[in-house]
Protein backbone atom coordinates (compact mmCIF):
# COMPACT_ATOMS: atom_id res chain seq x y z
CA UNK A 1 0.00 0.00 0.00
CA UNK A 2 1.56 3.33 -1.15
CA UNK A 3 -0.14 7.01 -0.69
CA UNK A 4 0.94 10.39 -1.65
CA UNK A 5 -1.22 12.46 0.50
CA UNK A 6 -1.55 16.27 2.13
CA UNK A 7 -3.90 14.43 4.98
CA UNK A 8 -1.77 13.22 8.25
CA UNK A 9 -1.56 9.49 9.36
CA UNK A 10 -2.28 7.33 12.30
CA UNK A 11 0.85 4.90 12.98
CA UNK A 12 -1.47 2.68 15.31
CA UNK A 13 -4.13 2.88 12.37
CA UNK A 14 -1.77 1.57 9.37
CA UNK A 15 0.50 -0.63 11.99
CA UNK A 16 -3.37 -2.63 12.94
CA UNK A 17 -4.05 -2.59 8.86
CA UNK A 18 -0.60 -4.16 8.16
CA UNK A 19 -0.84 -6.60 11.47
CA UNK A 20 -4.25 -8.52 10.79
CA UNK A 21 -3.48 -9.34 7.03
CA UNK A 22 -1.47 -12.47 8.13
CA UNK A 23 -0.46 -15.08 11.00
CA UNK A 24 2.86 -15.52 10.47
CA UNK A 25 3.83 -11.62 11.39
CA UNK A 26 6.77 -11.88 13.95
CA UNK A 27 8.35 -8.84 12.96
CA UNK A 28 7.07 -5.03 12.13
CA UNK A 29 9.33 -2.37 11.37
CA UNK A 30 8.59 0.84 11.11
CA UNK A 31 9.67 4.38 10.30
CA UNK A 32 7.99 7.94 10.91
CA UNK A 33 10.00 11.32 9.68
CA UNK A 34 9.48 13.98 11.48
CA UNK A 35 9.67 17.62 10.62
CA UNK A 36 12.26 19.31 13.30
CA UNK A 37 12.33 22.82 14.21
CA UNK A 38 15.88 23.37 12.95
CA UNK A 39 17.71 22.56 10.10
CA UNK A 40 21.45 23.36 9.34
CA UNK A 41 21.22 25.73 11.78
CA UNK A 42 17.85 28.20 10.86
CA UNK A 43 14.58 27.70 12.49
CA UNK A 44 12.03 26.77 10.79
CA UNK A 45 8.72 28.02 11.08
CA UNK A 46 7.06 25.71 8.18
CA UNK A 47 7.96 23.75 5.45
CA UNK A 48 5.96 22.64 1.57
CA UNK A 49 6.96 19.83 -0.01
CA UNK A 50 6.71 19.44 -3.98
CA UNK A 51 6.31 16.27 -5.20
CA UNK A 52 6.14 14.91 -9.43
CA UNK A 53 2.59 13.45 -9.39
CA UNK A 54 2.47 10.07 -11.52
CA UNK A 55 6.42 10.16 -11.49
CA UNK A 56 6.44 9.76 -7.41
CA UNK A 57 3.59 7.19 -7.11
CA UNK A 58 6.14 5.19 -9.57
CA UNK A 59 9.31 5.50 -7.59
CA UNK A 60 7.85 4.59 -4.71
CA UNK A 61 6.63 1.49 -6.33
CA UNK A 62 9.47 0.46 -7.65
CA UNK A 63 11.42 0.89 -4.52
CA UNK A 64 8.86 -1.54 -2.55
CA UNK A 65 9.01 -3.70 -5.81
CA UNK A 66 12.63 -3.97 -5.32
CA UNK A 67 12.04 -4.62 -0.98
CA UNK A 68 9.90 -7.44 -1.46
CA UNK A 69 12.49 -9.10 -4.03
CA UNK A 70 15.24 -8.62 -1.40
CA UNK A 71 13.78 -10.10 1.56
CA UNK A 72 11.02 -11.93 2.19
CA UNK A 73 8.52 -9.84 3.38
CA UNK A 74 5.04 -10.23 4.49
CA UNK A 75 3.55 -6.63 3.45
CA UNK A 76 4.57 -3.25 3.73
CA UNK A 77 3.08 0.20 4.17
CA UNK A 78 4.37 3.46 2.50
CA UNK A 79 2.46 7.12 3.29
CA UNK A 80 4.11 10.21 2.14
CA UNK A 81 2.84 13.63 2.74
CA UNK A 82 3.23 16.50 0.07
CA UNK A 83 2.05 20.47 0.36
CA UNK A 84 2.18 22.54 3.52
CA UNK A 85 3.63 21.03 6.87
CA UNK A 86 4.69 22.67 10.16
CA UNK A 87 7.53 21.53 12.72
CA UNK A 88 6.53 18.35 14.75
CA UNK A 89 4.44 17.46 11.52
CA UNK A 90 4.76 13.98 10.32
CA UNK A 91 6.08 13.51 6.66
CA UNK A 92 6.76 10.09 5.90
CA UNK A 93 5.68 6.33 6.98
CA UNK A 94 6.89 3.60 6.32
CA UNK A 95 5.92 0.04 7.92
CA UNK A 96 7.48 -3.66 7.10
CA UNK A 97 6.12 -7.02 8.16
CA UNK A 98 7.83 -9.86 8.02
CA UNK A 99 8.42 -13.32 9.48
CA UNK A 100 11.63 -12.22 11.46
CA UNK A 101 12.99 -9.18 12.42
CA UNK A 102 16.21 -9.49 10.32
CA UNK A 103 14.46 -8.80 7.04
CA UNK A 104 12.09 -6.08 8.53
CA UNK A 105 14.67 -3.74 9.91
CA UNK A 106 17.11 -4.17 6.52
CA UNK A 107 14.06 -3.70 3.90
CA UNK A 108 12.49 -0.77 6.41
CA UNK A 109 16.05 1.25 6.33
CA UNK A 110 16.55 -0.01 2.40
CA UNK A 111 13.24 1.73 1.16
CA UNK A 112 13.73 5.02 3.74
CA UNK A 113 17.65 5.63 2.27
CA UNK A 114 16.27 4.48 -1.59
CA UNK A 115 13.05 6.93 -1.17
CA UNK A 116 15.52 9.76 0.05
CA UNK A 117 17.49 9.78 -3.14
CA UNK A 118 15.34 8.48 -5.90
CA UNK A 119 11.43 9.31 -4.70
CA UNK A 120 10.75 13.12 -6.64
CA UNK A 121 9.86 15.16 -3.33
CA UNK A 122 11.28 18.46 -3.08
CA UNK A 123 11.28 20.32 0.49
CA UNK A 124 11.12 24.24 0.68
CA UNK A 125 11.47 25.46 3.82
CA UNK A 126 10.21 28.79 5.34
CA UNK A 127 12.92 30.51 7.89
CA UNK A 128 13.24 33.88 9.54
CA UNK A 129 15.34 34.44 6.37
CA UNK A 130 12.74 33.58 4.05
CA UNK A 131 12.30 30.83 1.85
CA UNK A 132 14.80 27.91 1.15
CA UNK A 133 14.80 24.84 -0.77
CA UNK A 134 16.52 22.24 0.99
CA UNK A 135 19.80 20.90 -0.82
CA UNK A 136 20.35 17.45 -0.78
CA UNK A 137 22.41 15.62 1.72
CA UNK A 138 25.26 13.78 0.39
CA UNK A 139 25.06 11.62 3.19
CA UNK A 140 21.24 10.28 1.46
CA UNK A 141 23.27 9.60 -1.72
CA UNK A 142 26.10 7.74 0.53
CA UNK A 143 23.39 5.75 2.52
CA UNK A 144 21.65 5.02 -1.31
CA UNK A 145 24.69 3.51 -2.47
CA UNK A 146 25.28 0.80 0.53
CA UNK A 147 22.16 -1.01 -1.73
CA UNK B 1 7.18 17.10 -29.99
CA UNK B 2 7.84 16.14 -26.47
CA UNK B 3 6.74 17.56 -23.39
CA UNK B 4 9.03 18.73 -21.10
CA UNK B 5 8.38 19.47 -17.26
CA UNK B 6 10.51 21.50 -14.24
CA UNK B 7 10.53 21.15 -10.37
CA UNK B 8 11.33 22.67 -7.42
CA UNK B 9 13.60 25.07 -7.31
CA UNK B 10 14.74 25.02 -11.36
CA UNK B 11 11.02 25.65 -11.76
CA UNK B 12 11.41 28.51 -9.69
CA UNK B 13 14.61 29.38 -11.60
CA UNK B 14 13.24 29.49 -14.90
CA UNK B 15 10.01 30.79 -13.71
CA UNK B 16 8.30 27.93 -15.65
CA UNK B 17 6.72 24.44 -15.16
CA UNK B 18 6.85 22.92 -18.55
CA UNK B 19 6.42 23.37 -22.31
CA UNK B 20 6.21 21.53 -25.35
CA UNK B 21 8.85 21.35 -27.21
CA UNK B 22 9.50 20.81 -30.64
CA UNK B 23 12.77 18.68 -30.73
CA UNK B 24 14.12 15.80 -33.90
CA UNK B 25 13.77 12.61 -32.34
CA UNK B 26 15.09 10.01 -32.07
CA UNK B 27 17.49 12.20 -29.72
CA UNK B 28 19.02 12.34 -26.01
CA UNK B 29 18.10 13.58 -22.83
CA UNK B 30 21.16 16.08 -23.04
CA UNK B 31 19.62 16.97 -26.60
CA UNK B 32 16.64 17.87 -25.24
CA UNK B 33 18.46 20.36 -22.46
CA UNK B 34 20.89 21.72 -25.12
CA UNK B 35 17.63 22.78 -27.39
CA UNK B 36 15.94 24.45 -24.60
CA UNK B 37 19.27 26.62 -23.77
CA UNK B 38 19.42 27.39 -27.63
CA UNK B 39 15.97 28.67 -27.55
CA UNK B 40 15.93 30.64 -23.66
CA UNK B 41 20.14 31.55 -23.45
CA UNK B 42 19.03 33.01 -19.91
CA UNK B 43 18.51 29.72 -19.19
CA UNK B 44 21.89 28.56 -19.29
CA UNK B 45 22.86 28.89 -16.23
CA UNK B 46 20.55 27.22 -14.29
CA UNK B 47 20.24 24.15 -16.77
CA UNK B 48 23.84 23.90 -16.76
CA UNK B 49 23.71 23.02 -12.94
CA UNK B 50 26.50 19.94 -12.45
CA UNK B 51 23.49 18.18 -10.26
CA UNK B 52 20.58 18.33 -12.48
CA UNK B 53 18.55 14.85 -13.04
CA UNK B 54 16.50 14.06 -15.57
CA UNK B 55 13.23 11.15 -15.94
CA UNK B 56 11.77 9.53 -19.02
CA UNK B 57 8.18 9.19 -18.81
CA UNK B 58 8.20 9.25 -15.44
CA UNK B 59 11.90 7.11 -14.94
CA UNK B 60 14.71 8.16 -13.67
CA UNK B 61 17.40 8.41 -16.52
CA UNK B 62 20.46 9.13 -17.82
CA UNK B 63 21.48 12.41 -20.17
CA UNK B 64 22.30 9.83 -22.42
CA UNK B 65 19.16 8.12 -22.86
CA UNK B 66 17.04 8.07 -25.86
CA UNK B 67 14.12 10.34 -26.05
CA UNK B 68 11.42 9.55 -28.47
CA UNK B 69 8.04 11.43 -29.94
CA UNK B 70 5.70 12.51 -27.06
CA UNK B 71 8.03 11.72 -24.22
CA UNK B 72 7.33 13.28 -20.78
CA UNK B 73 10.94 14.82 -20.43
CA UNK B 74 11.47 16.39 -16.77
CA UNK B 75 14.45 18.25 -15.26
CA UNK B 76 14.83 18.76 -11.55
CA UNK B 77 17.29 18.97 -8.77
CA UNK B 78 18.14 16.41 -6.65
CA UNK B 79 15.53 15.27 -4.19
CA UNK B 80 14.77 15.77 -0.56
CA UNK B 81 11.91 13.94 0.72
CA UNK B 82 11.40 11.98 3.81
CA UNK C 1 11.56 4.39 29.50
CA UNK C 2 12.13 0.33 29.95
CA UNK C 3 9.03 -1.88 31.32
CA UNK C 4 8.61 -5.66 31.78
CA UNK C 5 5.20 -5.98 32.46
CA UNK C 6 2.08 -9.48 31.58
CA UNK C 7 -0.16 -6.15 30.40
CA UNK C 8 -0.37 -5.75 26.84
CA UNK C 9 1.12 -2.53 24.82
CA UNK C 10 -0.04 0.18 22.53
CA UNK C 11 2.48 1.15 19.86
CA UNK C 12 0.63 4.97 19.48
CA UNK C 13 0.77 5.57 22.97
CA UNK C 14 4.33 5.12 23.38
CA UNK C 15 5.21 6.58 19.94
CA UNK C 16 3.29 9.90 21.37
CA UNK C 17 4.72 9.89 24.69
CA UNK C 18 8.38 9.48 22.92
CA UNK C 19 7.62 11.86 20.27
CA UNK C 20 6.51 15.06 22.49
CA UNK C 21 9.39 14.93 24.18
CA UNK C 22 11.60 17.13 21.84
CA UNK C 23 10.71 19.55 18.67
CA UNK C 24 14.04 17.57 17.38
CA UNK C 25 13.31 14.66 16.62
CA UNK C 26 13.28 13.80 13.03
CA UNK C 27 13.29 9.90 12.88
CA UNK C 28 11.27 7.49 15.00
CA UNK C 29 12.23 4.01 14.22
CA UNK C 30 10.07 1.59 15.92
CA UNK C 31 9.75 -2.70 16.20
CA UNK C 32 7.33 -4.97 17.27
CA UNK C 33 7.75 -8.97 17.62
CA UNK C 34 4.70 -10.41 17.70
CA UNK C 35 4.19 -14.22 18.70
CA UNK C 36 3.62 -16.21 15.23
CA UNK C 37 1.29 -19.25 15.36
CA UNK C 38 3.77 -21.58 13.76
CA UNK C 39 7.38 -22.16 14.89
CA UNK C 40 9.64 -24.71 13.25
CA UNK C 41 7.07 -26.19 11.63
CA UNK C 42 4.82 -27.00 14.39
CA UNK C 43 1.44 -25.10 15.58
CA UNK C 44 1.28 -22.93 18.39
CA UNK C 45 -1.69 -22.86 20.34
CA UNK C 46 -0.08 -20.61 23.12
CA UNK C 47 3.40 -19.75 24.93
CA UNK C 48 4.51 -18.88 28.72
CA UNK C 49 7.38 -16.42 28.94
CA UNK C 50 9.66 -16.72 31.97
CA UNK C 51 11.99 -13.69 32.98
CA UNK C 52 14.22 -13.31 35.58
CA UNK C 53 13.08 -10.38 37.95
CA UNK C 54 15.37 -7.62 39.08
CA UNK C 55 17.95 -9.39 36.39
CA UNK C 56 15.84 -8.43 33.25
CA UNK C 57 15.18 -4.82 34.07
CA UNK C 58 19.21 -4.15 34.40
CA UNK C 59 20.06 -6.04 31.13
CA UNK C 60 17.26 -3.91 29.31
CA UNK C 61 19.23 -0.81 30.87
CA UNK C 62 22.47 -1.77 30.01
CA UNK C 63 21.28 -2.55 26.63
CA UNK C 64 19.70 0.77 26.64
CA UNK C 65 22.95 2.68 27.99
CA UNK C 66 25.23 0.92 25.60
CA UNK C 67 22.80 2.33 22.58
CA UNK C 68 22.54 6.12 23.97
CA UNK C 69 26.78 6.48 24.50
CA UNK C 70 27.15 4.74 20.40
CA UNK C 71 24.03 6.55 18.77
CA UNK C 72 22.91 10.44 19.22
CA UNK C 73 19.82 9.51 20.09
CA UNK C 74 17.14 11.77 21.98
CA UNK C 75 15.48 8.95 23.56
CA UNK C 76 13.83 5.40 23.77
CA UNK C 77 11.19 3.39 25.00
CA UNK C 78 11.55 -0.63 25.71
CA UNK C 79 8.28 -2.76 26.58
CA UNK C 80 9.05 -6.19 27.10
CA UNK C 81 5.94 -8.31 27.94
CA UNK C 82 5.78 -11.93 30.11
CA UNK C 83 3.76 -14.38 31.53
CA UNK C 84 0.63 -16.07 28.91
CA UNK C 85 0.76 -15.12 25.54
CA UNK C 86 -1.71 -16.08 22.89
CA UNK C 87 -0.72 -15.81 18.91
CA UNK C 88 -0.61 -12.82 17.39
CA UNK C 89 0.33 -11.17 20.94
CA UNK C 90 2.36 -8.27 20.77
CA UNK C 91 5.66 -9.56 22.82
CA UNK C 92 8.69 -6.92 22.74
CA UNK C 93 8.42 -3.11 21.99
CA UNK C 94 11.28 -0.91 21.19
CA UNK C 95 11.25 2.79 19.76
CA UNK C 96 14.04 4.79 19.36
CA UNK C 97 14.08 8.53 18.48
CA UNK C 98 16.78 10.29 17.31
CA UNK C 99 17.68 13.85 15.29
CA UNK C 100 18.13 11.55 11.68
CA UNK C 101 17.44 8.27 10.37
CA UNK C 102 20.57 6.02 10.27
CA UNK C 103 20.94 6.05 14.20
CA UNK C 104 17.17 5.65 14.93
CA UNK C 105 17.58 2.30 12.65
CA UNK C 106 20.86 1.33 14.08
CA UNK C 107 19.82 1.51 17.76
CA UNK C 108 16.59 -0.19 17.22
CA UNK C 109 18.64 -3.18 15.78
CA UNK C 110 21.15 -2.86 17.84
CA UNK C 111 19.07 -3.31 21.43
CA UNK C 112 16.87 -6.12 20.03
CA UNK C 113 19.50 -7.82 18.65
CA UNK C 114 20.94 -7.48 22.32
CA UNK C 115 17.97 -8.34 23.85
CA UNK C 116 17.46 -11.38 21.82
CA UNK C 117 21.10 -13.13 23.60
CA UNK C 118 21.62 -11.25 26.32
CA UNK C 119 18.12 -10.37 28.21
CA UNK C 120 17.08 -12.91 30.32
CA UNK C 121 13.54 -14.13 28.89
CA UNK C 122 13.01 -17.67 28.20
CA UNK C 123 9.72 -18.87 26.02
CA UNK C 124 8.11 -21.80 26.51
CA UNK C 125 5.82 -23.06 23.36
CA UNK C 126 2.13 -25.07 24.33
CA UNK C 127 1.71 -27.05 20.37
CA UNK C 128 -0.38 -29.84 19.83
CA UNK C 129 2.61 -32.06 20.57
CA UNK C 130 2.24 -30.53 24.28
CA UNK C 131 4.72 -28.24 26.22
CA UNK C 132 8.18 -27.26 24.65
CA UNK C 133 11.02 -24.75 25.50
CA UNK C 134 11.88 -22.82 22.40
CA UNK C 135 15.26 -23.17 21.52
CA UNK C 136 17.88 -20.95 21.19
CA UNK C 137 18.81 -19.62 17.90
CA UNK C 138 22.12 -19.30 16.89
CA UNK C 139 21.45 -16.77 14.23
CA UNK C 140 20.41 -14.74 17.14
CA UNK C 141 24.16 -14.72 19.06
CA UNK C 142 25.22 -14.15 15.45
CA UNK C 143 23.24 -10.76 14.96
CA UNK C 144 24.50 -10.16 18.23
CA UNK C 145 28.31 -10.96 17.40
CA UNK C 146 27.89 -7.71 14.44
CA UNK C 147 28.33 -5.70 17.31
CA UNK D 1 26.50 -18.97 52.49
CA UNK D 2 25.12 -18.14 48.48
CA UNK D 3 21.65 -17.84 46.97
CA UNK D 4 21.49 -20.32 43.95
CA UNK D 5 18.56 -19.87 40.90
CA UNK D 6 17.86 -22.12 38.24
CA UNK D 7 15.15 -20.81 35.53
CA UNK D 8 13.10 -22.04 32.88
CA UNK D 9 14.02 -25.32 30.95
CA UNK D 10 16.43 -25.97 33.91
CA UNK D 11 14.54 -25.15 36.86
CA UNK D 12 11.96 -27.64 35.18
CA UNK D 13 14.65 -30.72 34.80
CA UNK D 14 16.16 -30.17 38.58
CA UNK D 15 12.55 -29.71 39.92
CA UNK D 16 13.97 -26.82 41.79
CA UNK D 17 13.55 -23.05 41.34
CA UNK D 18 16.89 -22.48 43.74
CA UNK D 19 18.35 -23.08 47.04
CA UNK D 20 20.75 -21.20 49.37
CA UNK D 21 24.52 -23.20 49.08
CA UNK D 22 26.70 -23.15 51.62
CA UNK D 23 30.55 -23.08 49.91
CA UNK D 24 33.81 -22.07 50.91
CA UNK D 25 33.98 -18.55 49.39
CA UNK D 26 35.95 -16.56 47.45
CA UNK D 27 35.23 -19.47 44.50
CA UNK D 28 34.65 -19.47 40.78
CA UNK D 29 31.01 -19.52 39.46
CA UNK D 30 32.40 -23.89 38.39
CA UNK D 31 33.17 -24.41 41.62
CA UNK D 32 29.43 -23.88 42.38
CA UNK D 33 28.02 -26.21 39.69
CA UNK D 34 30.59 -29.02 40.47
CA UNK D 35 29.29 -28.50 44.77
CA UNK D 36 25.79 -28.63 43.14
CA UNK D 37 26.49 -31.86 41.39
CA UNK D 38 28.13 -33.53 44.54
CA UNK D 39 25.21 -32.65 46.95
CA UNK D 40 23.15 -33.88 43.70
CA UNK D 41 23.64 -36.71 41.63
CA UNK D 42 21.14 -36.37 39.73
CA UNK D 43 21.52 -33.02 39.10
CA UNK D 44 24.81 -34.38 36.79
CA UNK D 45 23.08 -34.76 33.18
CA UNK D 46 21.09 -31.28 33.49
CA UNK D 47 24.20 -29.26 35.08
CA UNK D 48 26.78 -30.60 32.70
CA UNK D 49 24.94 -29.37 29.63
CA UNK D 50 27.18 -27.29 26.99
CA UNK D 51 25.44 -24.18 26.91
CA UNK D 52 24.27 -23.34 30.40
CA UNK D 53 24.94 -19.98 31.33
CA UNK D 54 25.45 -18.21 34.55
CA UNK D 55 24.88 -14.73 36.46
CA UNK D 56 26.33 -13.64 39.25
CA UNK D 57 24.23 -10.52 41.02
CA UNK D 58 21.94 -10.49 38.43
CA UNK D 59 24.78 -10.11 35.84
CA UNK D 60 26.28 -12.08 32.66
CA UNK D 61 29.05 -13.57 34.05
CA UNK D 62 31.87 -16.52 32.59
CA UNK D 63 32.18 -19.96 34.87
CA UNK D 64 35.93 -18.54 35.98
CA UNK D 65 34.50 -15.14 37.80
CA UNK D 66 34.72 -15.16 41.11
CA UNK D 67 31.64 -15.82 43.10
CA UNK D 68 31.90 -14.22 47.20
CA UNK D 69 29.82 -14.80 50.47
CA UNK D 70 26.33 -13.52 49.98
CA UNK D 71 26.69 -13.41 45.94
CA UNK D 72 23.71 -14.39 44.38
CA UNK D 73 24.26 -17.19 41.53
CA UNK D 74 21.54 -17.94 38.67
CA UNK D 75 22.08 -20.69 36.36
CA UNK D 76 19.50 -20.72 33.10
CA UNK D 77 19.75 -22.02 29.23
CA UNK D 78 20.27 -19.74 26.72
CA UNK D 79 17.78 -16.86 26.61
CA UNK D 80 14.96 -17.21 23.78
CA UNK D 81 13.48 -13.45 24.50
CA UNK D 82 11.83 -10.89 22.54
Amino acid sequence: MIHVQEADFNLQTEYEALRKQSNGIGAICSFVGLMRDFNDGDNVAGMFLEHYPGMTEKALQKIADEAMQRWPLINYRIIHRVGPLQPNDQIVLVLVASAHRQAAFAACEFIMDFLKTRAPFWKKELTQQGEKWVDAKASDDDAAQRW
Amino acid sequence: MIQVLFFASLREKLNCAGMPLNIQSPCRARDVLQQLIRQHPEWENALNGPRLLVAINQEMSQPDDAVQDGDEVAFYPPVTGG
